[in-house]
């Protein structure tokens, strides 16, 4: 049982990623009608915006230490950090250490000044270009952002770790009466999934409760009709764009220390990511998220011991036996509208 | 095999048709000019040199390229001469290779066989290349080889570490220098032993792939006999980034050991979720738990960052040997590329000397002859010690590096320190041990090509 | 090859029989045949314009690997674009059957014999069924439904054959022709590694040309894989002017009047999934006779999206497109991936020194480790500025040079349409 | 005789009774209109009658066999054809593949792989589409993309690819809405036509009362999925109940 509780723990963790992007790319297909193969890049992107930041405020000078010596010989030059520099030994390595919550500050306005581009220059003009072109279009832009950022950080993946305070873990299981250590889980991914949780909410709630929400759930049913109403719907669209990038963007910071990040992320998001997209219906924002908890609880059972034991290779390939059941179960996904990219 | 993969590339650019007249065709026959695949003109010779540089493995990639750069630089005579100097062999004299200038084509294998078996015969059929190495996994590798005994050309691997390259999979025309699963365990397990005594239980991670399944099976053989029980083994897909739902259930399944076989970002995610777990610091059956990566790769170690720390592996080489030919690899390196050379870079350099010293010795490029040479040849100064190249698997015997992550590195680079080198005695093999494909498997005949 | 329409004119009944046409096809695309026929058999000289050992001869792609590799993939773009061209449904799964083939072939090879011909068929066949069994559970849906069923299978297919089914597909390093196989007819007796051949003439053998310096590879695995894209297309041809494509194109255009007209688009969507699984069996099978290995990443998600990527960038729905848009990413792929930093100093070594490494620097990023950056810049030019794929492009360049020919052609066809 | 015999047909779609036990004869030869106000259960009825509904009780019988639980190309096989409210055509595609189909359709089945042979060798199907497309004057229209043809030549189309199939019954669901005056006009006299020359029989649905007026032959007025009355056009003209029908639903 503890370790069936771990495991639902997991599966809400991996869920809320998959359920984060899924619901970005959910947002751009509902409301602009386009399919961006590049979302998975964006979170790749996302990810990078943690690199940069703790990159920045890890930047240091050279000091040459003449006691000790380099792999050549030569005397050692030490790292000295500016912001230990400035702030102090012990402040200035807090800094550092706070360098992934920070970067979330940094990539929201990267990320959606990313996605007003993106959407500006290029996507406007594959509205009303059919899905392959858009298709095309996106996943040589979602290529290109790769090979940029391999260009500047190389191809391996690059660790970027939780603050110390929040590296520890939880002893969840004394909290609900079993033994010490028996159910013990990291706490950023505790954080992760509360984020995460509160992100999704919080995109919600915009929709339901904002006047801006309410036009774009109205666009999203009904494109033209609003377009009749008067209301300029394109920047509202584009700020969509914008919305989307971002929370692309966050899921992507506040992923980087589970997963150390590599620009390979993008393309590896990016099947998954339609997966759950499609499992959980063409243009529904809650199938979205439901999809991606229910795929990433299954997942994570799959991958226990015992069942990859009894069934190997389960793990391997979980994901796409569900996606191909419930599709063939439920013709739209979970919760797809009919009509939408059926033909 | 009559007339297969002519190509009479080297001789052309030589320039002994070129003087031929533009009208008349030369029809090429199957015996006319050449007595093997590729042979080259009078002036310069090719290698082929085929890596990642796109992929998951493209940093690696990268670095062996330089580190044939490097080697064809100073097979050609330039720079300080790197290993030339420390070579037990001292036929190579920085005059190119039998009097020929060295010149190299390079190609991406993207770390699929079928686009590295693509770069690698584009380099055979249009650029005339008389040996390809290189690559940085081993279905590639065997890929590749595959294809050179096929073609008629030498194949030195490149970073390929699963039994099967000089196992079940072995080639005449394929020679490693790296080092292979079955001599990791051999070399960890009594390490391990020592370290954390012999009663331990481990719990195996093991990326779903032929390497991971060659590495498990040693690492399982050598540990189990010291005295370790295995509780439980759990493949993992080769795409998976988070590892959370397999080192979840670690900690309370009577293990005391988890043996991660995993290699690149699969070592980097498995090992950061083990970290994250709580792993390192845990107890279990009354000991300290333990983690374990076999085979270590620094420049991806680099992407773990501190969770590397106290973790014990293996390495073919590590630049901060002090041996006289490790310490001229790393200095010429160094100064010209600005950081220390990976063992991947290490191992394309040492494989591309190989070769042009066996060429030199055996006063042919033929591929037979050359293979000839390569053949028991016994040598030194080229950073690993006395090394054999076995002639009965074309696998090179050598002392293995047992590695552990440094507590309190000095630099980026500085991530491992050596704690035993293996002598090579403990990690020799029969070369029908059944790891390696048993007496089934067999080098098959040398192939010259045309 | 301006006249890549699907929709040809229909000659009224009355109208004396098709004028000009060979081999039972219209005059348009009889000359449209002959000019393929023309470039594929004449590929060895059109494909190395540049004599050996010059500056530009990287550019050559007159060597047997990538001339088969041209072919080949022109099949598979060939066969996907019957499907994706025609009906509009959108597999994402493509590569499966690919991958499928070439299994199949290779063990026709390792355990019956290692003449080419059985091991095509039976790729074929096999390509057949595997598509078969896919197309019917994934056609119970349409749009990105379908697309996501038929890349979770294909999905699986790649994982399974990597991982677990090892015994079958040797997994990650895949499976080659080894000197232990013992096939039933004519395998090697002297322990040599067999090789794949044609009734004894094996792939491999190639005879060269030399003019001054030019050299020319005639090899012939390409002319049998030739001579099958020949036959691949020419099917395909007739398969586009067949009633059958025909229905094609109505499942594409309104599903719901096809039923309503008594006809049942999911068997005729089916059959065209079928035949382009044929068509990926084929070329799985082709791939394993020029080059006797299989990896299961042949399967892999980014293969099938590249056959969608070769038959868009090409033009889909157009009949030469995706064979151009085959070549043009594997040209890309094997020649701009081998422009390292050594070959770019050669050409611009007339420069002064330190414009030169400026040149070379920025070239760089271009080619060699960076050309994954070019092919996506070039996808994302291509589809912004050439709606229809290449073809669209071919048809702009011949309508602005060739428009004093057309004026005066234009009697002989008015509705030629452009490519959709 | 009565080609199409729907008997006690009952279908609900939750709480809503959509028919309640619809009887209905249509007669060879004939032109019958069903009409009623919106919501009446008119394309209900046609969707039964085309196996796109299945009902929850009751008999749909045509020339002797039943046609419940068919599917739509099954029933198309049979003999009916169906013109729909808004033209469904094969937009992408010529006036002249577009009519090309139904004769392939006809003559072939529901599924022939007829991969190999050209289009242009099917002289009998060209003749034929050519005839019919000359009978509702779109020959010259023969090459044209059938998406950039005005609304009113895309309903002959359709028209004439239901009428090429030479179907024992034609349904038609509203074949004149949205359209011109004269347009109507025209479709009028080109049904009229037929009829006379190929003895058509027809079950149309319509709201404009001029079409059915000159059409029908026999009336059944529908309402809330009840049949009203089922008569003449000259009897259904005064019909008190008729009026109510209709005036309530003018009043809502």
């Amino acid at each position: 049982m503890d370790q069936i509780i771990v495991q639902i723990l997991n599966g809400l963790d991996k869920g809320s990623a998959y359920a984060l992007i899924a619901l970005g790319l959910t947002l751009i297909f509902g409301t602009l009608g386009v399919v961006n193969f590049a979302h998975g890049a964006l979170f790749m992107m996302g990810a990078f915006c943690a690199v940069v930041t703790s990159k920045i405020l890890s930047s240091s000078h050279k000091v040459v230490d003449e006691t000790r010596t380099d792999f050549l010989g030569n005397p050692l030059e030490v790292d000295v950090f500016y912001m230990q520099d400035w702030f102090g030994e012990t402040a200035g390595a807090a800094i550092m250490d706070w360098a992934v919550p920070l970067a979330i500050l940094v990539s929201i306005p990267v990320m959606i000044l990313i996605g007003f581009i993106m959407e500006r220059g290029l996507i406007k003009h594959f509205y009303k270009r059919p899905h392959a072109d858009q298709i095309l279009v996106t996943f040589g832009l979602a290529i290109v952002m790769g090979e940029v950022i391999k260009y500047y950080f190389g191809a391996n993946p690059i660790q970027t770790p939780a603050p110390e305070a929040l590296s520890g873990r939880v002893d969840f299981g004394v909290w609900l009466g079993y033994g010490p250590n028996a159910i013990v889980y990291p706490m950023w991914r505790l954080v992760y999934f509360f984020f995460s949780a509160s992100i999704i909410a919080a995109v919600f709630a915009f929709l339901q409760f904002t006047t801006f929400g309410m036009v774009v759930r109205a666009g999203m049913a009904d494109r033209e009709t609003v377009g009749l109403l008067g209301i300029d719907i394109d920047k509202r669209f584009t700020f969509m764009f914008g919305l989307a990038a971002a929370v692309a963007g966050i899921a992507g910071v506040m992923y980087a220390p589970i997963v150390s990040p590599a620009y390979t992320m993008g393309m590896d998001w990016l099947v998954l990511s339609f997966v759950v997209v499609v499992v959980g219906g063409m243009g529904s924002l809650p199938g979205a998220v439901l999809a991606g908890f229910v795929l990433g609880i299954i997942e994570s059972f799959a991958s226990m011991p015992g069942v990859v034991n009894l069934l190997p290779g389960i793990n391997q390939i979980i994901i796409y036996v569900v996606a191909i059941a419930i599709l063939l179960i439920r013709p739209r996904g979970l919760m797809g509208r009919k009509g939408v990219m059926e033909d | 095999m009559s007339n297969n993969n002519v190509t009479r590339r080297g001789v052309l650019k030589s320039g002994t048709v070129a003087g031929a007249g533009l009208a008349i065709p030369t029809i090429f026959t199957a015996s006319s000019v050449a007595a093997y695949t590729n042979e080259p003109g009078a002036g310069s010779v090719k290698f082929g040199f085929n890596v990642p540089q796109t992929g998951p493995y493209a940093e690696e990639g990268l670095d062996e390229l330089r580190a044939q750069e490097l080697a064809v630089e100073h097979l050609n005579g330039m720079g300080d001469g790197g290993m030339l100097n420390t070579f037990s062999s001292k036929v190579l004299d920085g005059t190119g290779i039998l009097g020929r200038e060295v010149k190299y084509v390079t190609g991406d294998t993207q770390t699929k066989s079928d686009a590295a078996r693509a770069s690698a015969r584009s380099m055979i059929e249009k650029d005339g290349a008389i040996m390809i190495t290189g690559g940085s996994s081993s279905g590639v590798a065997v890929a590749v080889q595959a294809l050179c005994q096929e073609a008629g050309v030498i194949f030195m691997a490149g970073l390929t570490h699963s039994n099967d390259t000089t196992g079940k999979d072995k080639k005449a025309n394929g020679f490693r220098h790296f080092f292979n699963s079955y001599m990791t365990g051999a070399a960890l397990a009594p390490v391990l032993a020592a370290q954390y005594g012999t009663d331990r239980k481990a719990y195996h991670l093991t990326a779903d792939y032929n390497w991971g399944y060659t590495t498990e099976e040693a690492i399982r053989a050598s540990t189990e006999a010291m005295g370790w029980e295995t509780v439980n083994s759990v493949k993992t897909p080769l795409t998976q980034t988070d590892f959370s739902s397999y080192v979840a259930p670690v900690l309370n399944s009577g293990a005391d050991v988890l043996v991660l076989n995993h290699y690149g970002g699969n070592m980097i995610n498995s090992l950061t979720s083990a970290v994250q777990f709580g792993l390192r610091e845990a107890q279990a059956n009354g000991q300290n738990f333990e983690i374990v990566v076999p085979l270590y790769s620094r420049l991806m170690a680099r992407g773990a960052g501190e969770n590397v720390k106290g973790i014990f592996g293996s390495t073919n080489w590590h630049w901060s040997l002090q041996d006289e030919g490790s310490q001229a690899f790393v200095r010429s390196f160094g100064t010209k590329y600005g950081f220390p050379p990976s063992q991947a870079a290490h191992t394309t350099y040492v494989q591309t000397l190989l070769y042009a010293d066996a060429v030199t010795r055996a006063g042919s490029f033929a591929p037979c002859a050359v293979a000839e040479a390569l053949e028991d040849y016994e040598f030194d100064g080229l950073g690993n010690g006395k090394t054999l190249y076995r002639g009965d698997d074309h696998q090179c015997f050598k002392d293995v590096l047992v590695v552990k992550g440094k507590e309190n590195p000095e630099s980026e680079f500085d991530l491992l320190e050596v704690v035993e080198v293996t002598p090579v005695d403990q990690v020799m093999y029969d070369p029908a041990h059944p790891q390696m494909g048993g007496a089934e498997a067999t080098l098959g005949e040398c192939n010259n090509g045309a | 090859m301006t006249d890549q329409t699907t929709q040809t004119p229909i000659a009224a009944a009355s109208a004396s029989s098709s004028k000009g046409g060979m081999f039972g096809l219209a005059a348009k695309d009889t000359t449209l045949f002959l000019v393929v026929i023309g470039l594929v058999i004449f590929a060895p000289f059109i494909l190395n314009p540049f004599p050996e050992g010059s500056a530009m001869a990287q550019f050559n792609a007159g060597y047997p690997d990538l001339m088969q590799r041209f072919v080949i993939f022109g099949i598979l773009a060939i066969g996907f674009n019957i499907l994706f061209g025609l009906t509009g449904y959108l597999s994402f799964g493509h590569a499966a059957f690919l991958g499928v083939g070439s299994y199949a072939a290779i063990w026709s090879l390792k355990l019956f014999t290692l003449n080419v011909i059985p091991a095509i068929l039976f790729a074929i066949v096999v390509g057949g069924f595997f598509a078969w069994v896919i197309g019917k559970i994934s056609l119970k849906r349409s749009g990105i439904y379908f697309s996501i069923l038929t890349l979770a299978f294909a999905q699986m297919s790649f994982a399974m054959a990597y991982s677990v089914l090892t015994p079958i597909t040797g997994g990650e390093t895949g499976l080659q022709i080894k000197n232990t196989d013992n096939p039933l007819i004519g395998g090697p007796t002297d322990g040599s590694i067999g090789r794949a051949n044609l009734f004894g003439a094996e792939m491999g053998n190639s005879f060269e040309l030399g003019i001054g310096n030019w050299v020319f590879t005639f090899n012939l695995g390409y002319y049998i894989a030739a001579f099958a894209m020949i036959v691949a297309f020419y099917l395909s041809i007739r398969i586009f002017r067949s009633p059958f494509g025909i229905m094609l194109r109505a499942v594409k255009s309104n599903q719901n009047r096809m039923n309503y007209t008594g006809l049942t688009p999911k068997v005729y969507t089916l059959y065209a999934f079928v035949i382009s699984g044929m068509y990926a069996g084929l070329a799985g099978g082709l791939m394993v006779a020029m080059d006797t290995q299989v990896g299961p990443e042949r399967m892999f998600w980014t293969a099938s999206g590249e056959i969608v990527i070769m038959t868009i960038l090409g033009g889909a729905g157009t009949l030469i497109g995706p064979v151009l848009g085959a070549g043009s990413i594997k040209y890309m792929e094997n020649i701009l991936s081998k422009i390292n930093k050594d070959v770019l100093h050669q050409w611009f070594a007339m420069l002064p020194d330190g414009l030169e490494d400026v040149v070379v620097e920025f070239a760089y990023i271009f080619v060699g480790k960076q050309w994954h950056f070019t092919l996506g810049i070039v996808f994302m030019l291509v589809v912004i500025f050439l709606p229809g794929g290449l073809v669209e492009g071919a048809q702009r360049v011949s309508a602005r040079f060739g428009r004093k020919k057309k004026a005066t052609d234009t009697t002989d066809n008015s509705a030629s349409t452009s490519a959709e | 005789m009565a080609i199409l015999s729907v008997k006690g047909v009952n279908k609900r779609f939750g709480g809503l009774q959509a028919l309640g036990d619809v009887n209905l004869d249509v007669v060879e030869n004939t032109c019958h209109a069903i009409i009623g106000p919106n919501g009446a259960g008119k394309s209900t009825l046609l969707n039964v009658l085309v196996g796109k509904l299945i009902p929850d009780s009751g008999s749909v019988v045509f020339d002797g066999q039943s046609v419940l639980g068919r599917q739509p190309h099954e029933i198309n096989q049979m003999g009916i054809s169906r013109v729909f409210q808004t033209p469904e055509i094969f937009a992408d595609l010529t006036v002249m593949e577009n009519m090309l189909i139904p004769c392939f359709a006809k003559r072939d089945g529901a599924f022939r792989m007829h991969a190999i042979e050209s289009v242009r060798h099917e002289k009998d199907m060209i003749e034929k589409a050519e005839s019919m497309l000359a009978e509702v004057n779109m020959l010259d229209k023969r090459e044209m993309t059938a998406s950039s043809m005005s609304r009113g030549d895309k309903r002959r189309l359709e028209m004439a690819m239901c009428l090429v199939q030479e179907p024992r019954l034609l349904l038609l669901d509203e074949p004149t809405a949205g359209m011109a005056r004269a347009d109507t006009e025209n479709t009028i006299e080109l049904l009229k036509t037929i009829r006379k020359e190929r003895g058509l029989t027809m079950a149309i649905i319509e709201h404009d009362m001029n079409v059915v007026f000159s059409l029908a032959d026999r009336i059944t007025v529908l309402a809330q999925g009840m049949p009203l009355v089922e008569d003449t056009p000259d009897n259904i003209k005064g019909h008190p109940k008729v009026r109510e029908a209709y005036l309530g639903e003018a009043q809502v």
